[in-house]
């Protein structure tokens, strides 16, 4: 029987190649008509030591984990003990493994795996220029039925320019792969990929919040690396400068939020990367952007934590920093991407709610959405452009901080003429005066949050999906989402009715369309990934939660797998 | 100066100042930066709302909204980045940051060094009074180690003084200088140099704090013009800083500079930038 | 009738003086066996413009303001209007002015005082070196039934070493005061003190927090100037050195809070007093705090936020920050004085715990706490002395990170010889060493949070008081508790049973104790200064409230009346 | 080296290391960087329960737990604020700070240069290494501003080096060093002179990162001993600066001082400090 989606691991140390093989599987399947997605797990080595590539292909769109995988394919077995875990395997998995490394290690024996020994080491060796990542991808194309054209169009790309030899050597090692494969029995091909495909799209959800930042008008970041937001950044660098932009690096986090400020403060939509650390270094600054009203976006990429923590593993703990970590009464709006893709149109549609709101904007991407290579269908359209409000005449009676109804007030931009006004930090009347009096601060404050809460975010709020009408309700955020659509499935498939309410939209609580579709749920099942279950109880603060309550949460950093979720739906 | 005055110039003096009533001390000497920023602006006939003015936290920091000019009145020590992004992306706008010793030097230490180093094209006037007016009296970077007039310090901050323009010169700063907020004419002929100095300027201005440091009275006697003409010599600014007594005036360095500026030009359409992910 | 308690206003701009008449009534009352509260407010000017001295005396301890002000003194009317709203009038108020300063602000009409004109500047002008807050002291005092000779007492040591004729001149002018009180009817006395009175003291919110950190154990302080926190530090930067401590100002928050943890880590209790924007520099840091487990104080004193905010006025709304701010499951200690002596208890109490926990500890005192003077009972002696947790022996078993039952494990100190460690913002293993693996860093997050959480806050979690088993209970923390104590005795004393909880532990939510204190409650009416409700929020998030809940909160600058909270009550 | 080594020394240098293996690429240049700090304190004799070593974030702040001594890891940039306060408050402590150039010169850079101001008794290593290594290769304060290497700049950073020992000197350091890894005997030289300096001592040790710069390599062939003797003469330490090729290595600069420690002895009891209250 054939399989509609298949988890494949390479692991191995230091030369071993497996980043380079997984990369050139998950494109060569793509061209073949597949869809995947493609993680990466490294060791403490700086350079070097231990990593695996961490792929799934599917005939249907897979943008999450499975929950175990398939066929393993281990070059040897470095620190393999160390990062076992994220490496769980399927029942009837196959372990493919070179003898000369010794035995399979204990900590496989509980899954009971098939495993099968290809002394890839020799079989490179025999190959002028042989590498044993390509004898591994030999072997798995030809265990998962992928046609070994589209590895070698893939390789004669890559290895242009490096001489005939190269690509001699590479078809060898895959044939070599395929010989091996075929001793290897019990393992089901994937399904013939859907024919009438569109165009699709390879890429991480890093690369596509930097592309939704930009859609949505952004021209101007400044930023300091930091793992894993910097590659939001090195996608922008380059592509910045194609549309009128510029990307700046600066010395700190302190500079880099302010730079935003100022750039915004000159009209030019902004955004800024980060992660954790770095975002807590920004929150004062956050601050005078809510008070002097001025638009930003910060991607903030998230990893493990408290503190450094784990800089390369996911978890969804900033949430809390995100909402409440500006001092005093701070409204501002907080949102998530639902899944790589969604990377995309969650970030352009952020600036275009700073820019409409005259707020910053916090995105809560993660390691395992930034950093994870998918291959998706082409993005549809996106309407969500960033547009300012800006006075329509500029007169001596012109008040930057208008109490208007919606909250939003003409925001003039230096270079106008007329006018002016200066952006101000401190309380201040409608002109942007600094005032102590009690009647400004209140009147401020209510319109401040008013413009937030009372803003009619419309349907991208949040993704539905399932049985409209189940009693079920599984409410995710971010990059729980896809494993929870996931789990949603297979329990649907089973005879349940469930649905899924994935918020893109966390803060301001969207109270009203929350209830309207939580209603009549009799279980909600909150899930995400981290150790205090930060969104279930945001949203315990804000409104009642219909029914009873599931807080499932649990820290990274292993990535959420649809199966644990499963297991919690069936016991409902 | 030589800027030639129009022979009826458009922008006066009073185009530039607000009707908002400054909350300095009578005989703060920020009264006379504000002026001499004026002045400066009239002298070069920029259009208030082609300038913007960006100012941290402090009693100094309080000046763009005393201005006709787009201000921005940030957080504490954060307006060399404010103002570095707002110039960056509006390459068309005159920028000035201002703001106090310990705005700029204190908490602000780590962006004016680099601020020195990026040489974006603006202008820093720092109005330095060695100390924290705005909280009342505390030392501030270029407080004298013994100074004893904070409760935060009794027996004195302990700590060297912080040298601006040594470390404006060392992080590379390419334009220095050094007024008297006591000689407004010419805190507004540095400025105007600095406005027209592609790159970083840098101008100290000594600014007397009555209020907490009532001897910086005696200022207006030992201010003396040390630096005559600026140098283009670096090894020769680092010489004058030797002698300096921290108390000369003039512009001290006019290196020569191009100014930090990426090159911005569209030449795609945003949503064309997708295609290089296709497959 | 006389008064048990009653409120004046001192008001002038520039060199009339109004502070130090302020100080000097609240000694002399002191002095004759009277409590009392002064507080102060300031225009916008840095020096001279407007300000007003706020005092409250009482015949019993007063340590919050009440609804409005009985007398008012105005030597002028400076920007009266600016500040009005801050000087509301008690019905039956008496303002007293001079009469060439023009007629009375219009603002005043509504309440309808009773006006008398007493030339103030002339009865100065005609004394020899005469000083009209003088004349208005004597004339308080008159009116009051303050002894004269109190004020006299406090007046020549005051004016020691200044020459006979200020000390005579101050006396002319008291006369001339008293002179002019007994023209003026309808202002009653205040009762006569209690006799059988102890020793009283005359501190600020901002100097018993100093105080209390040094009796819990403090030895270093690193910080930087802020207001309304820079008195807690000038407090400290004498009288750490007395008792072998030290302060030590530095270039930012950043450096200020990475100090403390340099000296914590040596094994010397630390603290910082900062407000919201140094706080918000300092949550990064304080992430590492709850990581490395490296106890230390943060005293925030807070003011009118967001941004810049309102730096001189008071508020309550860094709650959100100090409980979330902090990126990643940040478990720590937040906690908030009750009263002006309580900065007292409460320091001393969060250095306790902070040592006795490894952790970070935010005490939340507020500008109205820290910059009010007040006199009190001399405060009983506290028990809490902070005492970390040491090895016993230290040798190559050692772990650091030791996953102990109640979460805390012993601290090896620099200088202690047999092992060592280094303190870790990784994520690691009991070892401290850095690990990325599953197990230790789940093991991790719920030993720091099993420690605060599972800890024996014991009785000062909270203070509570009124009718024990009352169905209506007043919630309050911090600066609301003594509005809201007020507020409740005035329901009490019309017969209707009330019950205050005023929480000093703010987070871990002390979520069992709440409960049982919150037993049998109908009404539970949350109470506190800010525009969000951030406390009932945050207690909505972790438990169900009983009954049904009240949010009672607005924002500064105006402090929360007793007032307010007897109508709210009224209507239950 | 002028501490003679006791005869049957106590301490040898796997006193001082631990058994945890550094993450660091073979080749990396912070190896030498750790064992000349070992030597140091070996020949210091140093007991290693009495040193404490401080570290920010970055391959090279990784080094604390290689070692025997009492580590902290801290944050990224604040290394040298967390040694301060760890000093101030135990002076009976030998504090080395150590990182990066990222983590010292860009996001700690205020931290740097009030630190050289503030003078504590401690000992500051650089590894320098002009990137940073730890988030896989982009520009720092000290990378050449045409440096083509990373996706961040791809046209350079086009910023100005930062220029460490000038930046030192400008803030007040009174002791300055210039080594480099690939010579762990004067790299260990200067820390044991830096330890002994009463102040605040700046090792600025060139230690290549083979992995994002391997053009490094070349270092061993740049660098000179360009600091035969170390001078107390600030003019004449900034004239040395003024013709340094940024590959100058040996102890510059050692200032006359009084390190910077606050008097604290006890003369009061804590409780005996509420009378002050007492009306
Ligand atoms: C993060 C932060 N920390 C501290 C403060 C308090 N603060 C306001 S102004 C100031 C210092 C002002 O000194 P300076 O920059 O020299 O200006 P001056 O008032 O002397 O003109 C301080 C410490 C603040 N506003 N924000
Ligand atoms: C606040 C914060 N911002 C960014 C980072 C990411 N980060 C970790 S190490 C590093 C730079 C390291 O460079 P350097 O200090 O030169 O050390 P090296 O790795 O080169 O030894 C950065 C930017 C972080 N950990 N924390
Ligand atoms: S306190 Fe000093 S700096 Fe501030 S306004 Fe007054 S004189 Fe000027
Ligand atoms: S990346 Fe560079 S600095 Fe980091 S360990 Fe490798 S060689 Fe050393
Ligand atoms: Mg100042
Ligand atoms: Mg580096």
């Amino acid at each position: 029987m054939a399989h509609t989606s298949v988890s494949i691991a390479l692991t191995g140390s230091g030369g071993a190649g497996v980043m380079t093989a997984g990369q050139s599987l998950l494109d060569a399947a793509a061209k073949a008509g597949f869809y995947g997605l493609m993680g990466r797990t490294l060791g403490p080595q700086i350079r070097g030591g231990e990593s695996a590539a961490l792929l799934r292909l599917g005939t249907h769109p897979v943008q999450g984990t499975d929950d175990g995988y398939d066929i393993i394919v281990a070059f040897d077995w470095g620190n393999f003990a160390r990062f076992h875990d994220e490496m769980p395997l399927n029942p009837g998995s196959v372990v493919i493994a070179d003898p000369h490394n010794g035995a399979v290690p204990d900590v496989l024996a509980p899954s009971n795996p098939h495993v099968v020994m290809v002394p890839f080491h020799d079989l490179a060796k025999g190959i002028q220029g042989g590498r044993v990542n390509m004898v591994g991808l030999g072997l798995i194309a030809a265990l998962i039925g992928l046609d070994q054209a589209f590895l070698i169009e893939r390789l004669s790309r890559q290895l242009a320019g490096k001489g005939a030899e190269a690509l001699a050597a590479s078809k060898a090692g895959l044939e070599a792969g395929a010989g091996a494969a075929a001793a290897i029995t019990g393992v089901a091909p994937l399904s013939a990929p859907d024919p009438a495909r569109g165009e699709r799209w390879s890429l991480t959800g890093n690369e596509a919040a930097g592309l939704g930042a930009i859609q949505g008008g952004v021209r101007f970041c400044a930023a300091y690396p930091i793992t894993p937001a910097t590659d939001v950044l090195e996608w922008l660098a380059p592509n910045l400068p194609k549309v009128g932009g510029m990307l700046v690096q600066c010395e700190d986090e302190l500079a880099s939020i302010n730079m935003l400020l100022g750039a915004s403060f000159g009209g030019t939509p902004s955004v800024t990367a980060t992660s954790g650390p770095g975002l807590a270094l920004m929150t004062e600054s956050l601050g005078l952007a809510v008070a002097s009203e001025t638009p930003l976006v910060v991607v903030n990429v998230q990893r493990g934590g408290p503190s450094t923590g784990i800089p390369t593993k996911s978890e969804q703990s900033d949430l809390n920093i995100a909402v409440h970590g500006l001092h005093g009464d701070a409204p501002h709006v907080v949102t998530a991407p639902l899944s790589i893709g969604d990377c995309l149109f969650t970030t352009q549609w952020s600036v275009y709610l700073a820019e409409s709101l005259q707020t910053p904007v916090i995105v809560l991407s993660d390691q395992v959405l930034g950093q994870s290579r998918a291959i998706i269908d082409r993005p549809a359209d996106i309407a969500f452009i960033g547009r300012r409000r800006v006075p329509e005449t500029l007169d001596a009676s012109y008040r930057r901080y208008e109490l208007t109804a919606d909250g939003i007030s003409p925001m003039a931009l230096p270079g106008m003429e007329g006018a002016s006004y200066t952006a101000e930090g401190l309380e201040h009347n409608p002109f942007g005066h600094p005032s102590t009096q009690t009647n400004f601060h209140e009147e401020q404050l209510a319109k401040r949050r008013r413009k937030v809460e009372g803003f009619d975010y419309g349907d991208p709020w949040a993704m539905t999906a399932g049985d409209p009408d189940a009693d079920i309700v599984v409410l995710t955020w971010g990059s729980s989402t896809e494993p929870a659509r996931e789990a949603m499935e297979r329990v649907r498939a089973e005879g349940r009715r469930v649905r899924l309410v994935a918020a893109r939209l966390i803060a301001p609580v969207p109270v009203d369309r929350l209830t309207a579709a939580l209603e009549g749920a009799r279980h909600v099942v909150v899930v995400e990934q981290n150790h205090s279950g930060q969104y279930c109880n945001l949203l315990r603060a804000h409104m009642d939660l219909p029914g009873t309550v599931h807080p499932l949460h649990r820290p990274g950093p292993l990535p959420l797998r649809p199966g644990e979720i499963v297991d919690h739906l069936r016991g409902l | 100066m030589d800027v030639p005055l129009e022979e009826t110039p458009v922008y006066k003096v009073k185009s530039y100042k607000s009707d908002l009533k400054p909350i300095w001390c009578p005989g703060c000497g920020d009264f006379s930066v504000l002026s001499a920023i004026m002045r400066a602006l009239t002298e070069l006939q920029l259009p208030p709302h082609q300038v913007s003015l960006v100012s941290g936290i402090g009693c100094s920091s309080r000046l763009p909204a005393y201005s006709t000019l787009y201000g921005f009145h940030s957080v504490h020590g954060r307006a060399l980045p404010v103002a570095s992004g707002l110039k960056l992306s509006r390459p068309d706008l005159t920028v000035l940051a201002v703001g106090g010793d310990g705005d700029g030097f204190s908490i602000g230490g780590n962006h004016f060094i680099h601020a020195c180093r990026r040489n974006v094209d603006m202008t820093y006037i720092v109005m330095d009074n060695s100390v924290y007016g705005m909280t009342k009296g505390q030392a501030s970077p270029t407080t004298d180690p013994e100074w004893p007039g904070s409760k935060l310090t009794p027996d004195g901050p302990g700590v060297a003084a912080f040298k601006p323009l040594e470390m404006a010169l060392s992080a590379g700063a390419t334009f220095i200088a050094r007024a008297f907020s006591g000689d407004p004419l010419e805190v507004a002929r540095q400025i105007c140099e600095g406005i027209q100095h592609p790159g970083f300027s840098f101008v100290h201005v000594l600014s007397p704090c009555v209020t907490y440091r009532p001897e910086q009275k005696t200022w207006r006697e030992r201010v003396h013009e040390g630096f005559p003409e600026p140098t283009d010599d670096r090894r020769e600014a680092f010489l004058r800083l030797l002698d300096d007594d921290a108390f000369s005036t003039g512009i001290l360095y006019k290196g020569r500079t191009g100014a930090f500026q990426p090159h911005a030009e569209a030449t795609t359409r945003a949503v064309a930038l997708g295609d290089q992910f296709v497959i």
